[in-house]
């Protein structure tokens, strides 16, 4: 399975796609657009990725998982326009045990954020442009009122 | 280190997202003084004009895979400069 | 929302029903029916529970989870006949921090196990019927062609 | 504490599960002389004919919240003895 998508993802065909008579628990992580960042009103944004690298890269991070825990892992990050409250990446770790299902989904959220070469252009509601820097420090929103 | 008589290597370095917008350019086709390390190759590009908006120590891939400044480059080996990611 | 159902748990509404626009995170678990249990093969099972206490009893797991972390639980319960494979417990966590989002999925499923007063009945492919007892030790399962 | 002279309490005693089919009923209603522990109305349902089975120190919720054996139970309490727990 790609692990990159330019379509919605779809948590329920991707538990599906890990489910098996032998697994007793699913654990899941879903990346959502939010509304605001560093205090500024996000209006619209936009995956992108340097794609051969960030499927590699992912296939590395899942392969780490599964050899690290009894488990089955399916990771999708989308890239494309995406709008407030879609998911913008998806992780589900399948397991005979949900203490390996939950490491095993934590360590590759994790390690998408560091490891895979995806960046977020943010269009703000003030009309200004803004690649995301996690690096940077945010900030804090204005205060309501002041 | 011996340093070779003057054979150079192709490399193809890409640029995304901020990197590319600040230089214009997505990717540049670049021949290195061999031996060449990644920081080498850096260093190429930040002496371009408009090049020393880049940060002296991007991260960077070699080929797909995270490299190190110090890592050797081959010929035809794709170099890729990476902004600070922001998936998940 | 009841923690209990009789009919099959949705993951995909349950996470919509905590999806709002200012949270980034969401973690789920879901615990899956096996086909086996102690070495032996599971044909059929039902859940049963003590009913107003299996509602208190997670509300208030749910409120501590809420208390402890910023984030909206949603916990419930499947009752009744399942078959292998069907979700019988189903837990969203939804938040601003995926941090806050993981480790309240966590406390949430590990506090039903200890303290929710459900019992499930298993039949197992020989014929022969068992209440369930996580405290008692299990069987390891036959060699495979021993 | 001093003992009381005379009285009881009613409470509802439930069995699930295990100990439902064990017993081969769901509830009883008992009147307890005060006061009244957990344990105490553990000791009765042990005493019934075929009681034995049950465990000395079952888990027990008393009004839906879990509870300890040396709670005291008041007039009109529900007391559960509850099997091992398989939720999850």
């Amino acid at each position: 399975m790609p692990h990159l998508s330019h379509e919605p993802l779809d948590l329920g065909q991707l538990v599906a796609s890990v489910t098996r008579a032998d697994r007793g628990g699913i654990a899941t992580f879903l990346g959502l657009v939010r509304d605001h960042h560093g205090g500024r009103a996000v209006a619209a944004l936009e995956y992108s990725a340097y794609e051969p690298m960030a499927e590699a890269e992912s296939a590395r991070i899942v392969a780490e998982a599964e050899a690290r825990w009894p488990c089955e892992v399916v990771l999708v990050h989308r890239l494309g326009a995406l709008r407030i409250g879609d998911a913008a990446v998806a992780v589900v770790a399948a397991s005979a045990h949900r203490d390996a299902a939950f490491l095993a989904c934590r360590y590759v959220i994790e390690e998408v954020k560091a490891r895979v070469p995806i960046w977020k252009r943010e269009t703000y509601a003030d009309g200004t442009v803004d690649w995301v820097d996690p690096t940077r420090a945010v900030a804090p929103p204005p205060l309501q009122g002041a | 280190m011996t340093p070779p008589t003057g054979g150079t290597i192709p490399v193809r370095i890409l640029l995304f997202a901020r990197y590319a917008e600040l230089l214009g350019r997505d990717h540049l086709d670049v021949a290195l003084a061999v031996p060449a390390s990644v920081a080498d190759a850096v260093a190429h590009v930040r002496a371009l004009p408009g090049g020393e908006v880049l940060p002296a120590r991007p991260l960077c891939a070699v080929n797909h895979a995270h490299a190190p400044l110090e890592a050797v480059l081959h010929a035809g080996d794709e170099l890729a400069l990476l902004p600070p990611l922001a998936g998940g």
